[in-house]
């Protein structure tokens, strides 16, 4: 068992963020305080809360792309309606509005997908694109700010010596694990992404699955913009771009297969942590102001080194 | 009477798949149907699986008519079903595979782990099999996937347990456990519906027959004191002309010589030599390594040690476009995978493997593709409407005879058969032989892999037999005898109990 | 856009069209310039995000007989005929780097600058700028990092936290855009250290209110874009009806009195700098 | 009905929907659709249609590449060095094709040989092209190319923009390609059934490192063309290019899955996103709308098709 573990994917993410920590500590022993890793894990929670979702999706062996322009859209939606120069709305009411709306959307993608049988590939890249479209127009280049101070304490808070955002993307792991590893649910869909036409035959309800799995993501998005926005006191336009990419990139990264059937929520988790760890690394090694200019180089040559390592080696565990 | 269809048809489209069967299936019995490739086995099964929806007709059990086209409405009625393709979930381990849809839970949510580890446990051992509980069922050998499917039919308590030819990747010792079980099952009341083209284990197994031809039922009748030649009338309608053995043309130079050739773990030291106008068969048990044998020779794997010479020449290891250039050719047991790329016409996978040969200054001439491809058809009488159908939609046997007209077509000089008439019926298996025997006098040197030891048998003019990965043994023409086969292909150790025939 | 609002109403006879790309692509920008010079409108007032990317398109324009002038920012001098300037990218970076030392009290310490993107034209004008006044004006001052943030605050927040764990003795925080600026000082403000990490930079006053009365932030400059609006379209009339041509020494800005010209520069000059004093008295 | 043996649907539809834009468009404003606005605004669709040519080839084959925009950036910036570095205009562009043909060849190579999944090969060097542009300019712009060489981007050959003829010259030989050569055929074979490919001897590794290094040179001579208009080589350009590659050629009609697409089928794909954008600007002036415009024809052109063509299985 703990042998199987060693040689899996998780292992070898988990390896790789522990000999970054490692090598970035015995330069800067500063990257290694307690503080620098609760502002990590706090960088890292929307990206934690909506892999959870994703690798659902991905692993029915479909793709989300649309939920950065959606967490744009959140964002602005829940600034106009809290915000007291705006709506002024409580709350509450914002906070489920803006949970209705983003599981809305998600909903509307699984239903391309399945209903109306769009590829997921597609019908995301077209969400993605109106709901830039309408962020965009939402925001008219303007900020918004004013979020109440329990929006905030909700984004900034902490309890005990938790900070929010933390505790609730661990709340979203832990479930996810649970969902994934230990329900019928969770096997169900492993077993769709594995094989869909036996999935067929074995009577499970694939299209549901999958409506269930974009709605999720949709709203694990909703979720990580409420956690996330309020961070700050304005929200500019752009809030969330590219986000998706972040998300898709630490999903792959954490072992999930694009064809489905593989991946687990602790790989993704460890995808995402290894990923946001790469621009504070990059901070803390202080190479100097003409280093900068190469650091998007180094974290795509990190992101290509990390996946191709995993395909050569697997290459050479299972022959053909 | 445990089951009882009336009037079941299904159409798709204009294709009359099955048409108005009216059949009884009793419990306690193991009732056969056979038929030709495309006679509507497999779709009688879909409709008692709830798979697809029936175009008319009803389906009673126990008295009680099934709700049609639920896979529920079926599972719950006691309807149990192995599929012909394979249903497994490579992902998944043998435990969530064989509970996946129907888990024990705790609390309306959460698997109960325990109790499906037991369970599987006890399953398994039925079939004689040790539950490898944490290993992706992608890990796990053919024979122990398809055991893992077996007993997850089994661990539905069914009334009605339906086989659709589950004995295709199953060497004998796993097939004297599945028929052990068969037989608990009908001593304990089960029904057992049982499709294959192994006609003798039919005829082993059968209390009762039901023949399909063309969609509609032909006849059910009592197995005991039936022929094999009265199954085949029946399925095909006609007389089939049982292969004569050709008469062994003088064999010319050697064409092919395979040395010493490893791939660990596959098989080891492999050397043979192919002869101009001869026709070898290899035989073996599945799993023997005869596949990788071929598709190491053929340059699709990469061996770890030893030489393949065409002509004296040998070949770079690993490189499919040398062994094609060199003149050697692979239909491939797998087809639909690796034979044929089925969404494309059957045109362009007939001028596929000769593309770039037809050529002229790397543009395609049409007309030249067009006179290949029409010349195929002709010579291999392949059914269908025009060279412009995609293959998908042809017939398993018509499929075959594409994935080996399209090689005819690149003139090859050694041609290597895996498996050439599996799941393929008697008539189009005829047509096949008289093929390959007519190459054969036409100077072609083959080599055939067949599980069919009755195949092997009538073609071959040498027989090499592999076991566990290495040649056990050569036999020519008038030596070989089943038994003789049989015994060099047989694992050492292994009882040769539950055997067909 | 209050301010050149104004100025179109007092004139009367000035159509306002306000157009830009949402992600700030220099490329969509010059697609859009030449939409207009098609369209064929009298003048183009452009703020250049990447003056070398928008040259050729604003000749194109200018060739065409549009009216091209630069506002707000300003491009290749052969890409436009009068710019409106507010203040020249060296006077804005000098400016930055004053009131950082100004703020400071004694002009020593390690200072970082965050960025938009490591290709923002302005922000790098700036920085040239703010590095050789820094070497020239504050030898004392060490400026150890500069990072981009790719034009998110969150990310902008993310980068002044680690800097500032990265660097303890990290003195001062440039942000040099609106969306840097807000985003460092509220990591700054997270992070306690109000008062001993000073963060300055460009943004507007409103978005920055909060933070300079909380004390994270003593000054914000900025030029008045009230005044830069009212300007720039008064300019943009007086072209279009030949009253302004090259050569002039002044130019009769309406409420805002006469305004000196300097070559092809009519000239604002008020670069401004608000702290807790006067940020008040500005809403925009 | 035998509407199915009628291949041409997609196009067909496709066409229309263009056609009914261009007469919607000349009854707001007959200038949108005048000879001379047409070509003045072609000169924003030609990088996007250069490089939707060699992206339809490896969507059929099943692949993607993500990073095209990156590539072109890195071209971009190479082209930039070399001139700056005392290279003649045009051997720089030279310089800057071929980076950008290495760029494609490494993720060909990765695709080919590692056998790692297109998308994930893509998406890493998605930020390492750019990241290496970044690092070898110092996020500095390059400018002031002579006159002799802006005519590559901003010239005309008897009114025609010199940069059109190379795209259509370029388009029409990969179309004549896909139909009429035996590599043709097989980036189809490949893209239903990659093993069943190599069981036949197709080349198939060799052609899917040809396909990507070719995305890499369109991505160059991309590069070059935008150089040459704009006069300027940056790290930051063709941001984002990459998804509206992809969605011109999925609009086009080329399945995502891989097996199926023409490059009429992008052109046209290329064409309707290029005239809604262009018109939705013209007549709006909300850049907003443009993209909630394209998001919704690109759902729309894959619904249509729904209608028209049954699924067959
Ligand atoms: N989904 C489908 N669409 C169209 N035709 C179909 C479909 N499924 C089966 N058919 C057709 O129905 C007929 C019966 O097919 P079926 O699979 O039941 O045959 P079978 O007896 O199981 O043959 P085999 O021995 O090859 O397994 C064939 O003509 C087949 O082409
Ligand atoms: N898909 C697979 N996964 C795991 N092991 C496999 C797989 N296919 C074959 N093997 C193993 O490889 C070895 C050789 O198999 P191979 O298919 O070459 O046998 P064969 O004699 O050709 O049998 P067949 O009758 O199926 O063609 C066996 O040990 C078998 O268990
Ligand atoms: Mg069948
Ligand atoms: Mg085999």
């Amino acid at each position: 068992m703990t042998g199987a573990w060693l040689r899996s994917r998780e292992a070898g993410v988990a390896g790789l963020i522990l000999l970054t920590v490692a090598a970035v500590g015995t330069i800067n022993p500063r990257f290694l305080s307690v503080e620098n890793a609760r502002d990590i894990l706090i960088a890292a929670s929307p990206g934690l809360i909506v892999a959870c979702g994703a690798t659902l999706v991905i692993v029915l062996g479909e793709i989300d792309i649309s939920m950065g322009a959606l967490m744009g859209v959140c964002a602005a939606v829940l600034g106009k309606l809290v915000s007291a120069e705006h709506a002024g709305l409580p709350v509450w009411l914002a906070t489920l509005i803006v949970l209705s709306l983003a599981a809305g959307i998600g909903l509307i993608n699984g239903l391309l997908v399945t209903v109306a049988r769009v590829p997921s590939i597609i019908a995301t890249l077209g969400m993605l694109t109106i709901l830039t479209g309408v962020g965009d127009l939402l925001m008219a280049g303007e900020t918004i700010g004013g979020f109440p101070d329990s929006l905030r304490a909700f984004a900034i808070g902490h309890v005990g010596m938790l900070p929010m955002p933390v505790l609730v993307a661990l709340a979203c792991l832990a479930a996810f694990t649970v969902l994934t590893r230990e329900t019928a649910l969770g096997r169900r869909i492993y077993a769709v992404g594995s094989n869909a036409h036996a999935a067929r035959l074995a009577g499970l309800p694939a299209l549901r699955l999958k409506v269930l799995a974009f709605t999720l993501t949709g709203l694990l998005t909703g979720v990580a913009t409420l956690i996330s926005a309020p961070q700050l006191e304005v929200i500019e336009a752009g809030f969330g771009r590219q986000f998706e990419l972040f998300v898709v990139t630490a999903v792959v990264v954490g072992g999930a297969s694009m064809s489905g059937g593989a991946g687990s929520i602790a790989g993704s988790a460890l995808g995402v942590l290894l990923l946001s760890l790469v621009r504070t690394a990059l901070i803390f090694l202080q190479l100097g102001i003409g280093a900068t200019y190469w650091e998007r180089a180094i974290q795509g040559g990190f992101i290509l080194a990390a996946v191709l390592a995993d395909h050569v080696s697997r290459r050479r565990r299972v022959q053909r | 009477m445990l089951l009882e269809t009336r009037d079941l048809g299904k159409s798709y489209g204009t294709v009359r798949a099955l048409i108005g069967v009216s059949v009884s299936i009793l419990a306690g019995e193991v009732h056969a149907l056979i038929g030709e490739n495309g006679a509507g086995k497999s779709t009688f099964i879909n409709l008692l699986a709830g798979v697809v929806h029936p175009s008319s007709g009803s389906i009673s059990i126990g008295g009680e008519v099934l709700e049609p086209g639920s896979v529920r409405a079926s599972e719950a009625a006691g309807i149990a079903v192995i599929h012909q393709e394979s249903t497994a979930f490579q992902h998944l381990d043998a435990l969530d595979n064989l509970f996946v849809g129907r888990e024990p839970r705790r609390w309306g949510c959460v698997l109960d782990r325990p109790r499906m580890r037991a369970e599987g446990r006890r399953l398994l051992a039925g079939l004689g099999e040790t539950l490898q509980e944490g290993r992706p069922l992608a890990e796990l050998s053919v024979a122990q996937r398809q055991m893992v499917a077996i007993a997850r039919a089994l661990s539905v308590r069914c009334r009605l347990l339906v086989l659709d030819e589950p004995t295709a990747s199953l060497s004998a010792r796993e097939c004297g456990a599945l028929f052990a079980a068969i037989r608990r099952l009908t001593a304990a009341g089960v029904a057992v519906l049982y499709v294959s083209h192994r006609l003798e284990e039919i005829l082993a197994l059968a209390d009762r027959v039901t023949v399909l031809r063309d969609g509609s039922h032909v006849e059910t009748r009592a197995a005991a004191g039936l022929s094999k030649d009265d199954l085949i009338r029946s399925m095909v309608g006609r007389e089939v002309q049982e292969h004569g053995h050709g008469a062994p043309s003088a064999p010319g130079a050697v064409r092919l010589a395979v040395r010493s050739l490893s791939r660990s773990p596959c098989f080891h030291e492999i050397s043979f030599e192919l002869r101009a106008g001869e026709i070898i068969g290899l035989a073996g048990l599945v799993g023997a390594g005869r596949s990788e044998v071929a598709a190491a020779v053929f340059g699709a794997d990469r061996p770890d040690a030893g030489s393949v010479l065409v002509d004296g020449r040998a070949l770079p290891p690993g490189d499919v476009r040398a062994a094609i250039a060199a003149g050697v050719a692979l239909v491939p047991e797998d087809r639909q995978h690796l034979g044929l790329v089925l969404p494309m016409t059957v045109g362009e996978n007939l001028v596929l493997a000769v593309l770039a040969s037809l050529a002229r200054g790397g543009v395609r001439r049409m007309s030249a593709e067009a006179a290949v491809a029409a010349e195929q058809m002709k010579a291999m009488a392949i059914k269908a409407d025009s060279p412009a159908v995609p293959v998908r939609t042809l017939s398993g046997g018509n499929q075959q005879k594409v994935a080996i007209g399209k090689w005819l077509a690149a003139h090859p000089r050694v041609l290597i058969l895996d498996e050439p008439t599996r799941g393929i019926d008697v008539g189009a298996r005829a047509e096949i032989y008289r093929l390959i025997r007519s190459l054969a006098a036409g100077g072609l040197a083959t080599l055939v892999i067949s599980s069919d030891l009755q195949e092997v048998l009538g073609l071959s003019h040498r027989i090499l037999v592999m076991r566990e990965g290495r040649i056990s043994g050569e036999l020519s023409r008038q030596d070989a005898t089943q038994e003789r086969i049989l015994a060099l292909a047989m694992p050492q150790e292994a009882a040769v109990a539950g055997v067909s025939p | 856009a209050a301010g050149a609002e104004q100025a179109a109403k007092e004139l009367g006879n000035v159509t306002l069209i306000y157009d830009g790309p949402t992600d700030g692509s220099p490329e969509k920008a010059a697609a859009l310039i030449e939409k207009w010079t098609l369209k064929g409108v009298d003048v183009i007032a452009v703020s250049p995000n990447d003056p070398e990317v928008l040259a050729p398109a604003m000749q194109a324009a200018m060739a065409k007989g549009v009216k091209v002038i630069t506002w707000d920012a300003d491009g290749a001098a052969s890409s436009r005929s009068f710019f409106v300037n507010q203040a020249t990218g060296t006077q804005i970076g000098e400016a930055m780097v004053d009131a950082m030392a100004k703020d400071l009290g004694t002009p020593a310490g390690k200072v970082a600058i965050v960025t938009a993107t490591l290709t923002a034209a302005n922000q790098n004008a700036w920085i040239a700028a703010m590095k050789a006044h820094l070497a020239s004006a504050y030898p004392k001052m060490e400026l150890v990092a500069i990072k981009p943030c790719n034009e998110d605050q969150k990310v902008a927040f993310q980068v002044a936290q680690d800097l500032m764990k990265a660097y303890p003795d990290l003195v001062g925080i440039f942000g040099i855009s609106s969306v840097a600026f807000p985003g460092a000082a509220e990591a700054v403000k997270q992070a306690g250290r109000s008062g001993q990490v000073l963060v300055t930079g460009l943004a507007t006053p409103n978005a920055m209110k909060g933070y300079v009365k909380d004390g994270t932030v003593k000054s914000v400059v900025l030029w008045n874009t009230r005044d830069l609006g009212y300007l720039t379209v008064r300019v943009a009339r007086a072209l279009a009806d030949g009253v302004l041509i090259p050569g002039a020494t002044s130019f009769a800005a309406g409420s805002l009195g006469s305004k000196p010209v300097a070559g092809d520069a009519i000239l604002l000059n008020n670069l401004l700098v608000f702290t807790k004093a006067n940020i008040d008295q500005f809403d925009f | 009905m035998k509407l199915g043996a009628y291949r041409y649907w997609h196009e067909t539809v496709l066409a229309a929907l263009i056609a009914a834009l261009m007469i919607g468009a000349a009854v707001v404003d007959p200038r949108f659709v005048s000879w001379k606005t047409q070509i003045a605004l072609s000169s924003h669709v030609w990088e996007l249609a250069l490089l939707a040519v060699p992206m339809t080839a490896i969507i059929i084959t099943a692949g993607i590449d993500l990073s095209v925009g990156s590539a072109m950036a890195l071209s971009a910036v190479v082209l930039g060095l070399a001139y700056q570095a005392g290279a003649n205009a045009w051997l720089a562009a030279a310089c800057g094709i071929v980076a950008g043909a290495l760029c494609g060849t490494f993720n060909g190579l990765a695709v080919a040989w590692l056998r790692v999944h297109p998308l994930i090969v893509t998406l890493a060097t998605l930020a390492a092209f750019r990241g290496v542009a970044e690092g070898i300019s110092l996020g500095r712009p390059i400018s002031g190319f002579p006159a002799s060489f802006t005519v590559l981007g901003l010239g005309t050959i008897a009114g025609v923009p010199i940069a059109g003829v190379i795209v259509a010259l370029i388009a029409t030989a990969a179309g004549l390609a896909l139909a009429r050569t035996p590599s043709g055929l097989s980036l189809y074979a490949i893209g239903h059934n990659p093993a069943a490919s190599r069981f036949s001897g197709l080349p198939v590794a060799r052609l899917t490192v040809a396909l990507y290094a070719l995305s890499g040179t369109c991505a160059g001579l991309a590069a070059a063309i935008y150089v040459a208009r704009r006069n300027t080589a940056k790290a930051d350009l063709g941001t984002g290019l990459e998804l509206d590659v992809i969605t011109a050629v999925v609009l086009g009609g080329t399945s995502i899955f891989g097996g199926s697409g023409r490059i009429i089928g992008t052109v046209l794909g290329v064409l309707a996103i290029h005239e809604t954008r262009e018109f939705v600007g013209w007549h709006w002036e909300h850049e907003e709308l443009n993209a909630i415009v394209v998001g919704v024809l690109l759902i729309a052109a894959v619904l249509l098709n729904r209608l028209f063509t049954r699924p067959t299985r």
